[in-house]
């Protein structure tokens, strides 16, 4: 599984960094460099089953706690 | 930068899509039980003050989309910020509508496939339409319109046989609590979800478009969900609030000379259609929201990151469907409430001031 | 990486040119004898090039000479109205000898067409393409004669597009002969034919044509760009121009169209688009081409418009059809098992019994094979491809069931793919790749992998364009007339509007909208 | 931007083949074994045997379709449905199945068990018959052998499907009578199976009507009693009326076709009383006369139909007393019909509806309009 995950970021790179290196455009780089660290991490980790946090646990308990259910 | 543009029958079939898609299948009103037709008036009633209010934001501003209006009335800092929050909103909601369709895949039809596939196979294919521009998406839409409206309407007419118009009875059965629940659950879910489609207008040829396209846009919407859930009722009965997914249980009742049944796979059309285009505005939306706080030329370059990161984050959101059910009728309606109403009300507010400011100016 | 290696190609072939052109950089002299030579030198070991040298009898300045390319001529041409009057007339009294060349032109030569050249190149590309080219000794100029006279195969109805109703002439090779076909059925100055050469070494003639007034300025201006952009040694075929100017390099539809009709090409010019003649081509290419195009025959508007509608309709979802029923069956027989009637499902069971394969494999065998035995009969002559056909779909049909490699449902499947995407003849090519894509959606996620795959491919035909017109245009529109030759044909008396956008100029088709004959 | 494109579709198909590997929910059709009905009792070891059948088509050129069952017993229906693949080796497949048969012990026990796992799966359908046999054992029933079809439970499925024309069972889908369990005024109901001799064999027979109070199984009405419950619920779409007459003494019957009927039930409230009035509405055709009395003409017509209606009549009476005192459960959906039409009154007697339906008054109506007397226009006569 996480030698499918590198196989496609390694493409996702070879055609999405690549052309934009070139080109120069370094703002639309950076940023797409952020974001894919980013999703290249959650990647792994759903790959190696590590369990991530959801964010709407939080939010439901706010919101029950606020409004009742 | 290229200029998109869209034209109005797009951004219309667009819009309808956007909002029967993943309600078709989630059905609407659960709490009003045999009155969740009238929930659904309720909510359609509800939304259209806030959907004038959309379209007036969206016409004071003709070729400027959602984040350029932020930055522009609320100035730079806080502009931004709450230009993040709605990047963040239409994040979320298209990765609740990719686990919407995973769920229904996975319960529906494979439960042995892991859920992650065919959500991810969704998520391609917005990635694709999404990378291929705003206006490949609008002229998709025209074109998927026209089977998913003969497909709905055939499945409607099917249907008829086993219509038992009494489960309609009685009205209102339940008081008046339940129904504006339930209104006030179609109006977040998935009437003002079209708040989102302030970040596409832009691409409008003219001002009054934003107008003419929320409002037939959304009365074709309401009619047909409107439909679907009198169907539904008809069809289940009190089953109805004790199904994950109405549609399609209604759908397989149908039955015409033992040769024409099992004809549930419609639905499934219907829904991946939907789905698609509404992550594929939901995907757009953030995409664009990212490439103007960062400032970028374009913001095709981001979005397979952005729609990479949306379907796994589909996946963590929740941990099983039951949480999902609790989510979209429970808290979803709380929660969007601020993105739906209370920023756009805000923005209208800011907008106006600003641009009769300008008006004296000059 | 495509694009360094054609970047690579282009210079080289730019060095052979410069090369050739060097060769022919010699100008004319004025001795006779000396011009020979130098197209000796030109045309050197090339044995076909004729030379002969002949005299006035009367005048003896008149020395001269003609020098063609044996085949390529009209030998009567040449001997009635060249060589003899030159040679046996009394020149003397009829003419001055002080402009002898102008004089032998205007006065003697009996000919629809001759030039005075002097630029070598012009010169030799003539003489290649068969025109005679007379020497006079003591100028250095020569006269072009027009005397072209290879053999060249008659007007005769088309293989390709086959009509039971309609007129039954085809485009030729020659492209002379196909430009008149279609002049002849629009009768109108505004007919404009625009020569131009593309190929290096070929010097094919292409014409672009178009009638002016309804053709698009900027469609016309990206053609011409993009025919610019064209550097190729040859042209053979108009297959190669369209590839080179089409739009979507990777996409398996075509951008540009083609036919082999003249009828159709003069609708398509009525309509507004512009034609490509390409000399040595019977198919005539048409832009901007949108895929509405690919199921149109030019029957359909010689026949009652209620047998042409349900025709167009019928070849409209055989597309449909042919690209999702192999994708369709196996969703159904291998995820969706419960879309069966019971007892359809007990029989394809039953079927599949002690069958080795899982489905995809044989669908994706058989329609393999089914190809391949259409790839066999096209090329074969008709009595052998009889025999393919039937040692194809009886024997190995028949056997592979009972063989037990194929179960008999997945031939059914196959054939009626195989017959539904014959249906229409100009999309063969994208149906099949689209059928496999489809397949193999199907094959990873049942029904909603084909809905993917379908919108798949869906945005791919939506992202087309064709110099700037929208692939899929009218293909739901029904405003402005746009609609009505699509998925229908509709009665002329209503269309009276051309399709927007391809003929944005002048809309009109009819002025009044007749009915009933009044 | 074109290549980037091409190659999402690229890596698109690329995932596709890498994972075709493992196409999950891939099956063939030749893995499946097709389950055509089942047959629930209770178990000897466990709490529940499940009796199988599964139909096969077998032979290459003259097919054959067979049907073979299997008996698995586990805790819970699903349980046991699983264990079978420790007998067959091959997954059952539930989606085409026909008929559910529920032994009388079991269906005494409740049946909430069964319709859970029926309505809640997602290869099961909701859309197939359930049947209660009034043997001790349901298996029995799919065991025999079948006369028509070659699978028994595609016959009681068929059996079911033609009932419309003979209106002597009541037909109902696993999702009905889950709706009528959940509902509220509304007791349900399902058709029953026997065994019957015929020609020296014992062969199931569709006949009759089971009652269930809650979800347990307390009775069975018979076949004429079937045919009033199905007038007063509206659910008849056929069947015959064979109505004796009587006629200057001497009696003869008369076979009455139906054609079409219609019934309506109406919540009466006045002064804290409920009150039913159901009122039919029925079409009927002459279609045997046994004897020569003239039931055609004007005269004999009105007769005719007198006798029909009242016959008809009692019937239902007799019925609804019956239900009211010996089962006292709403089979008629009464208390649904006052929930629709009297919310408010409903509301007041929700809450002991079983006890007030067993006093509740019903008014019975009953109009026979006899249509035609099929192809004949006068009784046969008899010369001398």
């Amino acid at each position: 599984m996480i030698f499918l995950v590198l196989i496609v970021y390694a493409v996702l790179i070879l055609y999405e960094f690549i052309p934009l290196y070139k080109q120069k455009q370094w703002p639309e780089f950076a940023a797409n460099a952020v974001l894919g660290v980013l999703s290249l991490t959650v990647a792994i980790l759903l790959s190696v089953e590590v369990k991530i946090p959801s964010p709407s646990k939080p939010i439901s308990n706010v919101i029950t706690s606020v409004f009742g259910k | 930068m290229y200029k998109e543009q869209i034209t109005d029958r797009e951004a219309i079939s667009m819009l309808l899509l956007f909002v029967i898609g993943s309600t078709l299948i989630i059905g609407i009103g659960g709490d009003a039980k045999n009155d969740a037709w009238i929930a659904g008036i309720a909510g359609i009633l509800m939304a259209l003050p806030i959907i004038l209010v959309y379209s007036r934001i969206s016409s004071l501003f003709p070729g400027k989309d959602l984040f350029d209006i932020l930055t522009s009335i609320l100035g730079k800092v806080f502009g931004k910020t709450v230009a993040v929050l709605y990047i963040w909103y239409a994040f979320h909601l298209g990765a609740l509508v990719i686990r919407n369709f995973g769920e229904f895949i996975n319960t529906v039809a494979m439960p042995e496939t892991p859920m992650l596939v065919p959500m991810l196979c969704l998520g391609l294919v917005c990635i694709v339409a999404v990378r291929a521009g705003i206006e490949v998406l609008g002229r998709i839409s025209t074109y998927l319109v026209f089977p998913l409206m003969a497909i709905i309407m055939i499945v409607q007419i099917l249907a008829i046989p086993e219509l038992k118009p009494n489960y309609i009875k009685p009205f209102l059965s339940q008081g008046i609590m339940p129904i504006l629940k339930g209104g006030f659950s179609a109006f977040a879910f998935p009437f003002a979800e079209t708040i989102l489609f302030i970040a596409v207008f832009f691409s409008l040829k003219t001002k009054r478009s934003p107008y003419k396209v929320y409002f037939s846009g959304l009365s074709i919407a309401g009619v047909l969900i409107l439909l679907l859930t009198i169907r539904n009722i008809m069809v289940l009965g009190d089953l109805l609030g004790r199904l994950y997914f109405p549609s399609h249980v209604a759908v397989s009742r149908i039955n015409i000379g033992n040769f024409l049944e099992r004809i549930e796979v419609s639905v499934a059309f219907v829904f991946i259609v939907g789905a698609f285009v509404k992550t594929g505005v939901c995907l757009f939306a953030a995409c664009r929201g990212i490439g103007k706080v960062f400032n970028l030329t374009d913001y095709k370059p981001i979005v397979i990151q952005t729609g990479l990161l949306m379907i796994y984050f589909s996946y963590i959101v929740y941990d099983s469907i039951m949480e999902m059910r609790n989510w979209a009728f429970k808290v979803y309606p709380y929660y969007a409430f601020p993105f739906q109403v209370i920023l756009p009300l805000v923005i209208w507010i800011a907008a106006e001031i600003k641009t009769r400011k300008k008006a004296k100016q000059c | 990486m495509i694009k360094r290696f054609r970047r690579k190609d282009s210079t080289d072939r730019k060095g052979r040119q410069t090369d050739q052109k060097n060769k022919s950089m010699t100008t004319l002299k004025e001795s006779l004898e000396e011009n020979i030579a130098a197209f000796q030198n030109i045309f050197s070991k090339n044995e076909t090039l004729i030379i002969r040298r002949f005299q006035n009898k009367y005048l003896s300045a008149a020395k001269c000479c003609v020098l063609y390319f044996d085949g390529m001529v009209n030998t009567e041409i040449l001997n009635e109205n060249i060589i003899q009057p030159i040679l046996s007339n009394d020149l003397t009294d009829k003419i001055s000898s002080i402009n002898l060349l102008e004089e032998l032109q205007y006065k003697v030569i009996v000919s629809n067409n001759v030039k005075i050249v002097t630029d070598m190149d012009q010169i030799v590309s003539s003489a290649v393409y068969g025109d005679t080219i007379f020497l006079l000794d003591g100028y250095a100029k020569a006269l072009i004669i027009e005397s072209k006279g290879w053999k060249m195969r008659s007007v005769d109805e088309p293989e390709s597009s086959k009509v039971v109703r309609g007129p039954r002439e085809g485009f030729t090779e020659s492209i002379l002969i196909n430009l008149s076909l279609v002049r002849r059925k629009i009768v109108n100055p505004d007919l404009k034919f625009k020569f131009r050469e593309i190929g290096e070494r070929t010097r094919t003639k292409v014409c672009i044509c178009y009638i002016e007034g309804l053709a698009l300025e900027s469609i016309f201006k990206e053609l011409e760009q993009r025919l610019d952009k064209i550097q190729i040694d040859g042209i053979i075929d108009s297959g190669y121009i369209q590839e080179l100017i089409g739009d979507a390099v990777f996409s398996p539809f075509e951008t540009v169209g083609a036919s082999e009709r003249p009828d159709v090409i003069a609708a398509k010019l009525l309509e507004g688009r512009i034609a490509l003649f390409v000399d040595g081509s019977p198919f005539v290419l048409t832009v901007p081409f949108v895929i509405a195009e690919a199921s149109q025959s030019a029957e359909d508007y010689y026949n009652s418009y209620i047998f042409a509608s349900m025709n167009r309709l019928l070849r409209m979802s055989a597309i449909i059809l042919a690209i999702s029923i192999p994708g369709l069956f196996l969703a159904v027989t291998t995820y969706h098992q419960e879309m069966l009637p019971t007892p359809l499902l007990l029989s394809i069971s039953a079927s599949r019994q002690g069958v080795p394969f899982p489905t995809v494999v044989s669908l994706v065998l058989m329609l393999v094979v089914f190809d391949v035995l259409r790839e066999a009969g096209t090329r074969m002559p008709t009595p052998i491809g009889q025999a393919v056909n039937i040692v194809g779909t009886l024997v190995l049909g028949q056997a592979a069931v009972e063989a037990k490699l194929v179960s008999a449902p997945v031939v059914i499947v196959t054939a009626l793919t195989g017959i539904l995407t014959l249906m229409n003849i100009n999309l063969i090519g994208p149906i099949i790749i689209m059928r496999f894509f489809l397949l193999f959606g199907a094959a990873f996620l049942g029904i909603y992998g084909l809905i993917f795959a379908f919108i798949l491919v869906n945005i791919h035909l939506v992202t087309l364009r064709s110099f700037g017109v929208p692939y899929m245009m009218n293909l739901t529109s029904v405003k402005n007339h746009n609609g009505q030759d699509v998925w229908i044909r509709a009665p002329w008396w209503t269309m009276t509007l051309r399709p927007k956008i391809i003929a944005a100029k002048n809309l009109v088709r009819q002025t009044t909208k007749r009915k009933k004959g009044k | 931007m074109k290549r980037t494109r091409m190659l999402s579709l690229v890596i698109m198909s690329i995932l596709n083949i890498l994972l075709l590997a493992g196409c999950w929910n891939y099956r063939e059709v030749d893995q499946l074994s097709i389950v055509a009905g089942v047959a629930i009792d209770k178990g000897i070891h466990e709490k529940y045997s499940l009796s199988v059948e599964i139909a096969e088509i077998s032979g290459e050129k003259e097919s054959e379709t067979k049907s073979k069952t299997i008996t698995v017993e586990g805790k819970t229906i699903f349980d046991a449905a699983r264990n079978a693949i420790s007998f067959m080796g091959k997954k059952l497949y539930w989606s085409h199945a026909k008929v559910v048969i529920v032994s009388r012990e079991v269906a005494e026990t409740g049946l909430v068990d069964i319709l859970d796992w029926y309505n809640r799966d997602a290869e099961t359908r909701g859309d197939i018959h359930i049947l209660v046999s009034k043997g001790e054992s349901a298996k029995e029933i799919l065991s025999r052998k079948s006369t028509t079809e070659k699978v028994k439970s595609f016959e009681i499925d068929k059996m079911m499907e033609n009932q419309k024309a003979l209106s002597k069972t009541s037909p109902i889908e696993i999702w009905e009578i889950t709706n009528e369990l959940a509902a509220k005024g509304v007791g349900a109901i399902s058709a029953a199976v026997d065994l019957e001799k015929s020609d020296g064999e014992e062969v199931p027979r569709v006949l009759g009507t089971a009652v269930f109070k809650g979800n347990k199984l307390i009775g069975f009405l018979d076949a004429d009693e079937t045919k009033a419950l199905l007038f007063i619920r509206n659910k008849l779409d056929g069947g015959i009326l064979a109505e004796d007459i009587q006629m200057n003494g001497i009696v003869e019957s008369v076979s009455l076709e139906i054609f079409k009927s219609k019934t309506k039930v109406q919540p009466v409230v006045s002064n804290e009383e409920i009150k039913m009035k159901v009122s039919v509405e029925t079409t009927v055709a002459i279609d045997e006369i046994e004897g020569t009395f003239n039931v055609i003409e004007d005269e004999g017509r009105k007769k005719l139909e007198k006798f029909a209606e009242e016959s008809l009549k009692s019937q239902m009476e007799n019925l609804i007393k019956k239900v009211q005192l010996e089962y006292g459960v709403d089979i008629f959906g009464f208390g649904t019909k006052l929930r629709e039409e009297k919310p408010k009154a409903w509301e007041s007697v929700s809450s002991e509806w079983a006890n007030v339906f067993k006093d509740i008054k019903v008014d019975v109506n009953v109009k026979v309009h006899v249509k035609n007397s099929a192809m004949l226009s006068k009784p046969l006569e008899v010369g001398d």
